[in-house]
């Protein structure tokens, strides 16, 4: 253990943290001014000449038709950006010839795409989910009555056969259900549970 | 819903370049570093697909990248979401229409959300983590301080 | 006859130690690497067609796009043989401010490179305080560029952003931050066991295979051939700044990654002088050819991973008739594939990253090789086993 | 530059850069000479010329002892795009002719890596294309 260390050890107790932030708060995070982040034309200045459309390395922005009647574009054609496209090399803004472009250090430009597709898979398997989860709690509940009306008859003493028989196969069934239900929603040690008491109950008859 | 319940706290994050430029693969890399540290939303990166629940593609996907990735995405266990970083991996950008690329990645596997930028910080990588954690129901982290 | 069993290993393309799609395949026995082969292709995408297919202004931005860590070292040797084949020459601040956002791109892909080095051995610790350093000059390429990664800042004819006395300033006071933090690296590197243990007569290279393989940058310097293109053909504004080419005999692992923290310092210095003679005047020509004559021209530059050559030829028009890139990952990776042989597994990735593997700039072009099966050997051929 | 002398004659084209034009029967015996000389080799590109149904392969190399670059174009027809290997004497130059023999269709006697399909992605090879060549369509 030399002082060095203690030192360091020492700063880093009072030192505020690396992590910046930033999802959460936006105050620690820097970006500098000129970031190359989201641009768009002032639709006021454009003049329509089409350069930046020509020039774009992924042809990401298109010449849109636009009646706007605002008198500097005479044939009324405006470029739209592409974001999803756009590889944010500024040439557009460039190698514009009347500086129509107005660039932000906005680098927030996260979207949820598809997000019907995501909630739709779980969608699916959620409803098979919910179709087993029934099954389940409809064969628990045959199996736990079935299991007291066995248990009611072995206490009272095994006089009346018929009523036996048919908790019995209650029984059987109910597990039966419950072990194929635990196949098919993943859960083996359920299944392999129930299968051993279906054994036992069937070894002791 | 209870897998969804699951993953949500802790969503593994497993990453794979489909022929980027290294552009988005280093700074994804600087987003798992101290500076960005997305653990705290519980999230770190997957040693290998078993264990993923979000897959991130960067990269203009090639034809024999785009099979693995495939192959990868089957791999996942579901619930399983898919990030497209880069404007390379969402269309393509400056290779579009080259001789040995499939267009983008939501034509393999089906995208949750896309992070335009080329390539994007790891402040927006981050974002768009959380953005996903919020969707399905996590990312309440908080950090010191 | 001996019938010998190999175990085949691969690794990649998708590896939690590789962040770049490669597939190494290796055959073991036991412990030692008998054979080993690269197979990529991953990565191919038809760049060099591509570049083809647009005019010449397109087409320096796709050229930035082979390669993310060293885009910037990319468009300079672009629009550098572009310049030569018009016969223009930029202003000389514009050369200044490309050679600035060349040192810095140099800077950050050599500590990406050790950090990554220091995750492979294990050292994470180190990982995360180079990582951590790292954001600095990823912050000064911010300031100076308008992004982390991508700067850009090239067009024909000039750079397209200035460099003011608030942005110096910022970048002399991070730059004096990074320099003491190279020292600490280099004292690391030269005490640390782990390092001695794992990177030191590893993947031994003489001078006479990296002059016969063609390896270039920090690995060619390490092994005693004081290669470097900066002071060879200087370009930009190296002519007038004073540098030294870091040179080492070891040809090691160790002293290829000891190369490149020199460089870093040498980087640093670099920046420093530029800053200080940045010259007065105007940064770009006041128009952009569209057309360029025809002619060829071999354009080199020497990235941070060694000598990158584009090869131009112009027929004259709006768009390149032939423009062939190659980048030195394309030898430094592909032509290194056998030092494996002979090593043990564990020091397979060492190897490999000290190479600093740039797959996607090696990928301009697609390489798959078929898996062959085991072969059978006698003991007397395996003893006589030699690479090809 | 001087033993070069017999072989191809040597013009300078710029500052420590030479060039020269031979047939490609020669290149064999310029590589020999030149990798008894410390030269590595840099750079193999083939261009296509339909139009004078040509390619054209330029071989650059770096002299380390003069510090100078020497460039050797050559042409071969169209039809049968055929030249010795290098890569024997220069190990380096194996991948750039395998890159050359999958890209242009430039087919190098003697090199044990070249085959086809082993860079073009294998739709393009299905379909026998050469993807730099002019006229492939890609």
């Amino acid at each position: 253990m030399k002082l060095s260390m203690l030192k360091e050890a020492l700063t880093n107790i009072i030192r505020k943290p690396i992590t910046k932030t930033y999802p959460i708060t936006k105050r620690d995070i820097e970006i500098p001014e000129l970031h190359r982040g989201l641009h768009y034309v002032d639709f006021s200045k454009c003049t329509g000449c089409s350069l930046c459309a020509i020039d774009c390395p992924s042809n990401a922005i298109q010449m849109t038709k636009i009646e706007l009647k605002l008198g500097t574009n005479p044939k009324n054609l405006y470029p739209i950006i592409d974001y999803e496209k756009c590889v944010f090399c500024y040439h557009c803004v460039y190698i514009c010839p009347v500086k129509a472009y107005i660039t932000t250090n906005n680098f927030e430009l996260v979207r949820v795409t598809r997000n019907n597709i995501a909630e739709f898979q779980y969608e699916e398997s959620s409803k098979r989910r919910d179709k087993m989860t029934i099954l389940l709690v409809i064969s628990l509940l045959i199996y736990t009555v079935s299991v007291l009306l066995l248990t009611y008859i072995v206490v009272r003493g095994p006089t009346v056969s018929d009523k036996v028989l048919s908790a019995d196969v209650a029984l059987y069934t109910s597990s039966v259900i419950l072990a194929i239900t635990g196949i098919i929603i993943g859960s083996e040690a359920m299944a392999i549970c129930t299968i051993i008491l279906i054994l036992w109950a069937y070894i002791r008859a | 819903m209870i897998s969804k319940n699951i993953i949500k706290y802790s969503p593994w994050i497993l990453h794979f370049n489909t022929g980027a430029c290294n552009g988005c693969d280093i700074e994804f890399l600087a987003a798992i570093t101290p500076a960005y540290d997305p653990e705290r939303f519980g999230v770190r990166l997957a040693p290998n697909p078993r264990h993923a629940d979000i897959l991130v593609v960067t990269g203009a996907l090639n034809k024999k990248s785009s099979e693995r990735l495939k192959r990868l995405y089957e791999l996942i266990p579901s619930p399983k979401y898919v990030i497209a970083c880069g404007a390379c991996a969402i269309s393509g950008g400056v290779f579009a229409g080259s001789y040995s690329l499939r267009l983008k990645a939501s034509d393999i596997v089906p995208v949750d959300l896309t992070i335009p930028g080329c390539p994007p910080r790891p402040e927006a990588i981050l974002l768009g983590i959380k953005t996903l954690l919020e969707r399905i129901g996590g990312g309440n982290g908080r950090t010191r301080k | 006859m001996f019938k010998l069993t190999f175990i085949e290993i691969p690794i990649g393309p998708q590896h939690p130690a590789l962040h770049e799609p490669i597939l190494l395949r290796l055959k073991v026995d036991g412990e030692e690497v008998i054979n080993s082969e690269i197979s990529t292709g991953y990565n191919h995408r038809g760049v060099e067609k591509l570049l083809e297919k647009n005019t010449w202004i397109k087409s320096i931005y796709i050229s930035s796009r082979i390669c993310g860590i060293c885009n910037a070292v990319h468009m300079q040797t672009y629009v550098q043989g572009i310049e030569r084949l018009l016969g223009i020459e930029p202003p000389p601040r514009a050369n200044y401010i490309r050679t600035i956002v060349m040192e810095l791109e140099r800077i950050h892909s050599h500590m990406l490179l050790f950090a990554v080095m220091a995750e492979t051995i294990g050292f994470d610790t180190l990982f995360m305080i180079v990582m951590k350093d790292r954001e600095r000059v990823m912050y000064l390429k911010d300031l100076v560029t308008g992004n982390r990664v991508h700067a850009d800042i090239h067009i024909i004819g000039g750079v397209k952003r200035d460099i003011d006395d608030s942005k110096k300033e910022v970048i002399l006071k991070e730059l004096a931050f990074i320099e003491q933090r190279v020292k600490d690296y280099k004292k690391i590197m030269h005490e640390d066991y782990t390092f001695q243990k794992r990177l030191v007569n590893v993947g031994y290279v003489s001078r006479n295979y990296a002059l016969k393989n063609s390896l270039v940058g920090p690995p060619a310097r390490a092994s005693g051939i004081p290669y470097d293109i900066r002071a060879l053909e200087p370009y930009a504004a190296y002519s007038e700044l004073d540098f030294r080419v870091v040179m080492r005999e070891e040809g090691d692992s160790w002293s290829r990654m000891m190369v490149r923290l020199d460089e870093i310092s040498e980087s640093i210095e670099i920046i420093r002088q530029a800053l200080s003679k940045l010259p007065q005047g105007s940064i770009a020509l006041k128009t952009i050819p569209r057309v360029v004559k025809q002619g060829e021209h071999i354009s080199r530059v020497e990235a941070p991973r060694g000598e990158l050559i584009y090869h131009i030829v112009s027929k004259g028009g709006s768009t390149p008739y032939r423009v062939k890139v190659r980048t030195p990952s394309f030898f430094n990776v592909l032509n290194t594939d056998k030092l494996f042989i002979g090593h043990k597994l564990a020091d397979v990735p060492v190897i490999l990253v000290s190479f600093d593997p740039c797959i996607s700039c090696m990928e301009r072009v697609l390489l798959i090789e078929d898996k062959d099966k085991p072969r059978y050997l006698t003991l007397k051929q395996l003893s006589r086993w030699q690479p090809k | 530059m001087e033993e070069l002398g017999n072989e191809c004659s040597l013009q300078p084209i710029g500052p420590s850069r030479y060039q020269c034009i031979i047939e490609k029967e020669k290149i064999r015996g310029l590589a020999h000479r030149l990798s008894i000389m410390e030269t590595s080799f840099l750079l193999l590109t083939a261009t296509d010329y339909p139009d004078e149904k040509k390619f054209e392969l330029t071989y650059v190399f770096w002299n380390h002892v003069s510090r100078s670059l020497i460039i050797i174009k050559t042409y071969v027809s169209r039809d049968s795009p055929q030249i010795d290997t290098i890569s024997d004497l220069f190990p380096g130059a194996t991948y750039s002719e395998a890159e050359a023999y999958d890209l242009v269709g430039i087919d190098f006697i003697g090199n044990p890596h070249i085959k086809r399909g082993i860079f073009a992605p294998t739709d393009v090879v299905e379909k026998g294309i050469f993807p730099l060549r002019k006229d492939s369509g890609v």
